[in-house]
């Protein structure tokens, strides 16, 4: 059971793939003889040929498409958008054809393909490369969505995602690229089910839910709250379409508390949706109403202050959880 | 094309009398684009449109009764009665698809070509999509990845002068849209879209450049729509009675008539009892999709997704009933 | 006080906008000769000529693009889109760019353009047609979402998004463009503060909240209501971004019941958000959960009982309220 | 050019040093594709340029230390801060911006000309980007809107050989870039984008076409990067010490040099003085940019909104805040 950065993880998954079934194939910019803008295809290209890994000009619309349609003939492309700010360019070809497919026939033809993309902020990238636009998917029926926090997840969700008849969103976070977590590649082949939230910290006394990147900061908060003698339960959704509402009700009426982080833009944002769930199904269990934090509702600004200052850093989800808490009288 | 031309002529009938919704686009008039077009595919090729799709289904040999039936919305229809006018299909003649945005279905398409390049098949795509297509960014991503990648692929421009109500020349930057080939380094050519022998030879030529040589292309044809854009417009506005009816005269049907029966291969009472076999069929479909069930609401959420393990991965979501709809019983207050 | 159609009010505003401000000019495709694919447009181009009613090519990110240009040099477009669908082809001029100017560039420019459009199903255009996205501006710092139910509004809410200096999304619906409403023309120039929502019905048992046409249905349902002896208060948003809380969260206060209703998907949609914040606002006032109704999470299917199973109809909102006053006892 | 030249390696060592921030896209090499493309401008035309635009501010006259403040991250910066390497301006130079999505600049800048055409001005646009922005379907749909309507652009690839690793050949189906320029009956030519008196030329020449003629063109400037793609990339994995060293050999500053040496409108002297006075001006702008003050925190949420009357649209939203920020005051309980 080694240690395993998330870009190494989803290296391995992908190299798995392509060896496990000839027809999973990989595009997207950059992620041949470049080895990927953030690297995590690094290797793939010499060891699987042009032909497996392929390399894209700049036409997200045109290559999103070109998996659409490879994908209607049975092939399992794993497209890759260098950030998720750029999927903008092609959403039409997300949201209007690969969602649609499947239903619009009639049932008579699937999309399986994947579309992996890093999206966060934190490098000073600014407004045009800083964004989290998970909820653009997650609301839009026809795709799933799956947003892996841990090196186990990113490895086990790609798998499950890769093989799914479906198209994907995979949204990966520029920060989690370096983390560092096991990896168990010797029990079963680890896909993880798509669906399924995992409760990566117990504790009695509030629930916090997040995904991605932010989950981790959330562990932090946690951690820093058992020094006050509060014990945190940490909620990584995983998958935001579908949503595992189940494991969030569950911890939540055994807390009576509900923090919702993302470093998303909250308003209309993920965290309305899980507040939303929460209160209708824990109505009788809250001690007060479900709180929730985002990112600063501005274009990811330059300067290093002002980006720390729009960020969800640990400080805000902590300030949030002990005013939560000061607010039900427990702290 | 006489099948087309019958077909649409109904399809409009049946329109007024409000057993089609929806939007409905006839391609009367570019009958010979299409035939001459679908005509020469193989076994192993495939097949693309636009929302003017009825005269695609109808010449990749589609069930008449089947296409009918999906534009009345019923089960027994190509697309279960989920796509309408727009979104024909046909799995098994390799058509993949009328699609309704415009310029959408030409990336899709090229990765098909991508799929056939990568098996190793022998087979081709042919996209068609109109005039007013060109403009957009999908088509030019789309020939410019054909292009760098070889792909197996015909890109047909069925070039009817107008999108809609904005001419050709309004529209585009140069109006000879076969030129647009250039651009990627790509063959490009023209012919007369209601000439159905040329358009024919030009695409079984051109299959075979794709097929053998990996080379993709692009090919205009040039015809007419005679009527509106889509039963909603009369389509007057924009274009004199002059124009239509100079092109009326160039009937892609009554040529072709004349050059066979020249030829000899057809003669008069061919004709007249092949349009007799036509409106028989015609009839038969309408009678088909008329008598069809209509898909009951319990099947509203079927097909959403195509995954067998689907209802597993949506069961805990379920506060909200699968896919976000509200459950019958109300769960969330015990 | 004569009464028009939601279309003649967009149409009169529009010309008396091209009238007061030689900036201002309209922008899209079949809106000029073929007078607009709805007939919004109809007359202006004969009217104004072809420079300030400009018809286009199917390049919606092109000439999207080209508004954002062009209002950063001082010109007002408004650009039509034909409908809300097509907009995804445009995504990244409106939520990369538009939504950035302003702020990326330090406050020097600015981007006075307004996009109409218009949503909704109903008429059997199916999953490519059929859609309200409304949700995905108004998710978006940088950009003002508006959408007016009635004619008075769409004319007063138009001017107003005309003369901000702002990116505005006007967001219509094709139901709506035929119904008709009182237009007082009279009394000052009509224009309507954008973020500022509007009791359409006032009522002190249960307060239904929702945007554009569903508003009408709404309204029908609280008829229907009415002869239960039961009173609704009504509450049309008009904005979603900025959204007015405080209309909704005063009327909750007082009806201490709340239902939101969509023509959009609900999961990730408006409601979640008003849910979420209502339930925050008025945690101590509420009888029962926010209930909630959108369209079947599906792209919208051909057949016309398909598409009316899945559409949120007035018996579908009805069903709910009446769940809702029955869970609280009321009914 | 020098000034730009020595400004980017400055740059290049500010950024080791942890000054700089984010990407950092770098000219070196690209000197007389801009400015022999921006000099030529006048006082009604408007320029666009892509994330690799400090070459370009520099170009314009913008201030050197209004430029390394912005880089710095500083509220004296020319985007106050806000927008750092990628997103520099100038408004009273008319320089609107660098932009950061490939190609996105391109229909905007359109609308620029547009708007000058709508105006009755004089001025043209200039619009510069990338090999690798020619494949985007922006870029087709930007130059074609400008041909069927003839707005006073030029668009100017300075095609450096390579998007990020991705090499012209193996993106684009035509290499020779300017010839995409028939695709809309639209003037394209290419010259040697290291001969900065040709880039000028052509310019100047390319600026009465769109300002008299009111014809668009499509200008390729040939050149190369000698460094990598940003900061962050060494450039080496896709492209050969050999041909780096080709390049370089081809630098445009000494040949400009050599040029107005030859044609004794400069004299070696001029040259050593014209290097001491860049390297002060740098150094200058470093210091200013240095000791310049940080945006503060209590402006995160300035520029969102340009329109004055926005506070007051957001009033009743303040349930959470402007802008959906949580108060510090938590109202909703009382
Ligand atoms: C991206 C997009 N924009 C606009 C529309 C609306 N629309 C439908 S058909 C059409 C005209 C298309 O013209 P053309 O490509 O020439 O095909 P034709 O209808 O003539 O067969 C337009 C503008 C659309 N479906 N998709
Ligand atoms: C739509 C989009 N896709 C991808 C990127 C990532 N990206 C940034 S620069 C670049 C290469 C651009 O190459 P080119 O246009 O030749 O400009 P150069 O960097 O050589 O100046 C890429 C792919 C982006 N910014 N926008
Ligand atoms: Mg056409
Ligand atoms: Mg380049």
């Amino acid at each position: 059971m080694a240690d395993v950065t998330y870009r190494e993880a989803l290296r391995l998954a992908l190299d798995e793939e392509l060896a496990r079934d000839p027809n999973v194939f990989l595009m997207g910019e950059e992620i041949g003889r470049f080895e990927g803008s953030y690297k995590v295809t690094a290797g793939l290209w010499k060891k699987w040929g042009p032909k497996r890994v392929r390399e894209t000009p700049i036409s997200e619309e045109g290559f999103v498409g070109a998996g659409v349609g490879a994908a209607m003939l049975g092939l399992r492309p794993v497209v890759e958008i260098m950030t998720v700010n750029f999927i903008l360019v092609a959403m039409d070809m997300v949201v209007n054809h690969a969602a649609k497919v499947s239903q619009m026939f009639g049932g008579k033809v699937k999309v399986p393909m994947v579309i992996r993309t890093p999206g966060g902020a934190g490098a000073q990238l600014t407004a045009q490369h800083s964004q989290s636009l998970e909820v653009f998917f997650a609301h839009t029926p026809g795709l799933k969505v799956v947003s892996p926090a841990s090196p186990a997840d990113a490895y086990g969700l790609l798998k499950s995602a890769i093989r799914d008849d479906d198209p994907v969103l995979f949204m990966e976070n520029l920060v989690l690229y370096n983390l560092t977590g096991p990896l168990d590649t010797t029990a079963g082949d680890g896909a993880i089910p798509i669906g399924v939230a995992k409760v990566v910290r117990e504790g009695g006394d509030i629930t916090i839910v997040s995904h991605s990147y932010t989950v981790r900061r959330c562990l932090t908060v946690a951690d820093r709250l058992a020094q006050s003698g509060i014990e945190a339960e940490v909620i990584d959704l995983r998958s935001l379409r579908p949503l595992d509402v189940d494991t969030v009700i569950e911890s939540v009426r055994k807390t009576s508390r509900c923090l919702v982080a993302e470093e998303g833009w909250a308003t209309f944002g993920i965290s309305a949706e899980i507040a939303a769930r929460v209160h209708r199904a824990c109505f009788d269990d809250l001690d007060a109403p479900v709180e929730r934090v985002g990112s600063a509702e501005v274009p990811m600004p330059y300067a290093k202050s002002l980006e720390l200052a729009a960020m969800p850093l640990e400080e805000k989800i902590e300030a949030a959880a002990r005013g939560l808490l000061a607010e039900c009288g427990v702290l | 094309m006489v099948l087309i031309r019958r077909f649409e002529e109904r399809t409009e009938e049946q329109y007024t009398r409000a057993r089609i919704g929806g939007y409905c686009h006839l391609a009367i008039g570019e009958e010979a684009a299409t035939v001459g077009a679908v005509d020469p595919l193989g076994d192993h090729d495939y097949l693309f449109a636009s929302y003017r799709d009825h005269g695609t289904a109808l010449a990749v040999g589609s069930d008449p009764g089947a296409v009918m039936a999906e534009l009345f919305g019923k089960a027994a229809g190509v697309a279960g009665g989920y796509g309408g006018s727009m979104h024909l299909l046909d799995v098994e003649r390799r058509f993949l698809g009328g699609w309704g945005i415009v310029g959408g279905q030409l990336p899709i398409a090229a990765g098909a070509a991508l799929a056939l390049d990568y098996t190793g098949s022998d087979g081709a795509v042919l996209c068609q999509f109109g005039d007013g297509a060109t403009n957009t960014g999908a088509f030019h991503e789309a020939l410019n990845l054909a292009a760098v990648w070889n792909l197996p692929i015909i890109f047909q421009i069925t070039n009817n002068l107008y999108g809609m109500g904005t001419s050709v020349a309004m529209a585009s930057g140069e109006t000879e849209l076969w030129k647009r080939a250039a651009a990627y380094e790509m063959h490009g050519e023209r012919v007369d879209g209601n000439d159905v022998l040329a358009v024919h030879e030009a695409t079984t030529r051109l299959l075979t450049m794709a097929r053998r040589d990996r080379r993709p292309s692009l090919l205009e044809t040039c015809t007419y729509r005679w009527r509106g854009h889509s039963v909603a417009d009369a389509g007057k506005v924009y274009r004199s009675a002059d124009e239509i009816a100079e092109w009326r005269t160039r009937d892609p049907i009554a040529r072709f008539e004349h050059q066979a029966i020249e030829a000899g291969t057809l003669d008069v009472g061919d004709v007249s009892e092949l349009r007799r076999e036509v409106d028989a069929t015609v009839t038969e479909a309408i009678k088909f999709a008329a008598a069809a069930a209509t898909p009951t609401v319990a099947n509203l959420y079927d097909n959403v997704y195509g995954d067998p393990g689907t209802a597993a991965q949506f069961a805990r979501m379920d506060t909200a009933g699968p896919f976000g709809e509200r459950r019958e019983t109300r769960g969330w207050r015990t």
